[in-house]
């Protein structure tokens, strides 16, 4: 097994990939467009991107605040970070990254 | 030909693509395009926002201080003082769980008078039907 | 005979929408139509002379010198090229700078347009 | 109503328009890897694309073949075109066109 | 470091972006990374196909002929010449409806000996696991 | 301290990915580890200089020699650029130029590598 941290950067995804891989410890990175799965409720019901059981979550704050979105718009499950976070995340946490 | 209406539409969310910027700065430039047309001729553009496209919508994007780039909503309250229409699709709010609170209704302070306009998808549908091109981002 | 406007926003390596742009430009022109093509967003990518035909890349230079010599318009985005860096001197002989206003206008007159928005 | 013709060049797509919109007479003409419509039948299944009511189905038999598939592989829905084809269709059958 | 393992893996089909290609040539650069290492080091890639990148694999590709462009499968079978081995997920091949008779199998026309390997997911998983990097396309 | 290796392959203006590449970097350096960047596919685009920064368009060239500046390797894929028509000559100052076994080579001492592989 293998500890992963996995980038989104999209809302509307075309890979399942994700959806597939498995990680003793994974990380879910929501950059670009993907921290609307993080703020975005479509029809009332989370992003199913958040339902990935075991996984960590974090969001990227200024890419929240470029799209007009903030702290109070994110899902609980949600951690918001920093660039300076991530850089930890990759270095320290997360054995491998993919950027799906 | 005298007046052509254009149906500018953005279907998808801002920032990924440069499709959402790209559509407002060329629906703006329908300003400037008199001095390649004839006298009389005109192009009178529609911005519509619909499906994901909504997301652009969304106040107080910090693209200029987080990025250095002119945010979507700036190009979108530029559109609104030159009088330009922008239409957003009221289902696609509602899908996405968007209230007229969270988005961008006006530019009064850039003192444009014109305001965001919330129509449903079949207001959308007879505008395509009654321009004569289509422009989709 | 008609004429065809073109608009498109796709980059000259990847999508293959400039591709397919240029060969339904060129069957336009076969069949006598006029032919107006606008490139924006990453197609001013053709606004660069000197692009090397490698074979493992979309190379569009000789086609679309070849349909301007047969009367296609095709002009670029002003502001989107030189904020990738091209400038007047880097432009393809026949190929022309023009504001977006361009474009709008070309919509006028045009009998039908193909505007190609996405990647 | 109008007379639309509407191309598709992605297979997954992100876009619903497609689905929403009508006309009184469309054309569907799929390009580039919209042309997986036409020949993919995924876990057995036509292209939800090909279920569009009163639709009229055309394929690039240019982008089928860079693809690797004939004119063997194509849902009996779906015409192969050429581009001289197409040019014929937005000049002559349809009144506008919406690249989605 | 010895020989360092990468997994190169292409999840969407060719032609509408640049990135099957880029995965393959960019796999292949391995032979001459040499150039730069230390001796004794080494980059040991595999290249697979999962999801639609499945789609990479559809034989007799014409994208030559078409547009003047190397076809995918060109580059699939460069891989198969010099021994780098390429993957394909079979329960995706089954799912979009492909049989072995449709894809590129070999390379024996170029004269490669290398076959391409029929996998199922839990095999690529298991090779995620394995190696130092994975390099998503 | 670290290395951390980036390959990026999006283009200059459009998916904000290499804005993204960029500020990653940027706090990286700021922590102290090592960065290189690979830079191939549209992502070249970063090899031409002279690119006016006009506030409508991400513009990192500015950002990118300040972080060479303070270590940060950046080499374009060779071939890439030349298929799209930049030269020896475009490339602004620090950058190199190779062929993509540099970027392969670079995965083996990195300690991780984060590789942004589409648009």
């Amino acid at each position: 097994m293998m500890k992963l941290a996995v980038f989104l950067s999209d809302w509307r995804r075309t890979e399942d990939s994700f959806e597939r891989m498995k990680a003793e410890k994974m990380g879910v990175i929501l950059v670009g467009n993907g921290v609307y799965h993080a703020v975005v409720k479509e029809n009332g019901k989370d992003s199913p991107v958040l339902s990935k059981s075991g996984a960590n979550f974090y969001v990227l704050s200024d890419d929240l605040t470029t799209r007009g979105f903030t702290a109070a718009n994110v899902n609980s499950k949600v951690k918001i970070v920093s660039y300076g976070d991530i850089v930890d995340l990759i270095m320290n946490d997360y054995e491998k990254t993919a950027w799906l | 030909m005298g007046a052509v209406n254009l149906l500018f539409v953005v279907q998808r969310p801002p920032y990924k693509s440069e499709n959402a910027r790209l559509a407002l700065t060329h629906a703006i430039a329908s300003q400037t395009a008199e001095i390649y047309m004839d006298d009389g001729d005109s192009v009178v553009p529609i911005i519509v926002f619909v499906g994901d496209g909504v997301l652009n919508m969304v106040k107080d994007q910090q693209a200029m201080k987080v990025y250095g780039v002119t945010s979507t909503e700036s190009h979108i309250k530029s559109c609104l003082l030159i009088d330009l229409p922008v239409w957003v699709c009221k289902e696609d709010m509602t899908r996405l769980g968007l209230k007229e609170e969270n988005v961008i209704t006006d530019a009064e302070d850039m003192g444009a008078e014109l305001k965001t306009k919330f129509v449903s998808f079949a207001d959308i549908q007879k505008e395509m039907e009654s321009v004569k091109h289509l422009l989709f981002f | 005979m008609g004429e065809l406007t073109f608009g498109v926003f796709s980059s000259l390596v990847g999508s293959m929408s400039l591709d397919f742009a240029f060969k339904l430009a060129e069957a336009g022109i076969a069949k006598g139509h006029k032919v107006n093509m606008w490139l924006s967003g990453n197609a001013v990518m053709m606004a660069k002379k000197g692009q090397k035909p490698f074979k493992d890349y979309s190379h569009n230079e000789k086609l679309m010198k070849e349909l301007m010599s047969k009367g296609m318009e095709v002009t670029v985005c002003e502001a989107c090229a030189e904020a990738r860096g091209y400038h007047k001197e880097d432009v393809p002989e026949g190929m022309k700078r023009a504001s977006m206003d361009w474009y709008l206008a070309k919509t006028v007159k045009t009998d039908k347009l193909l505007h190609i928005g996405g990647e």
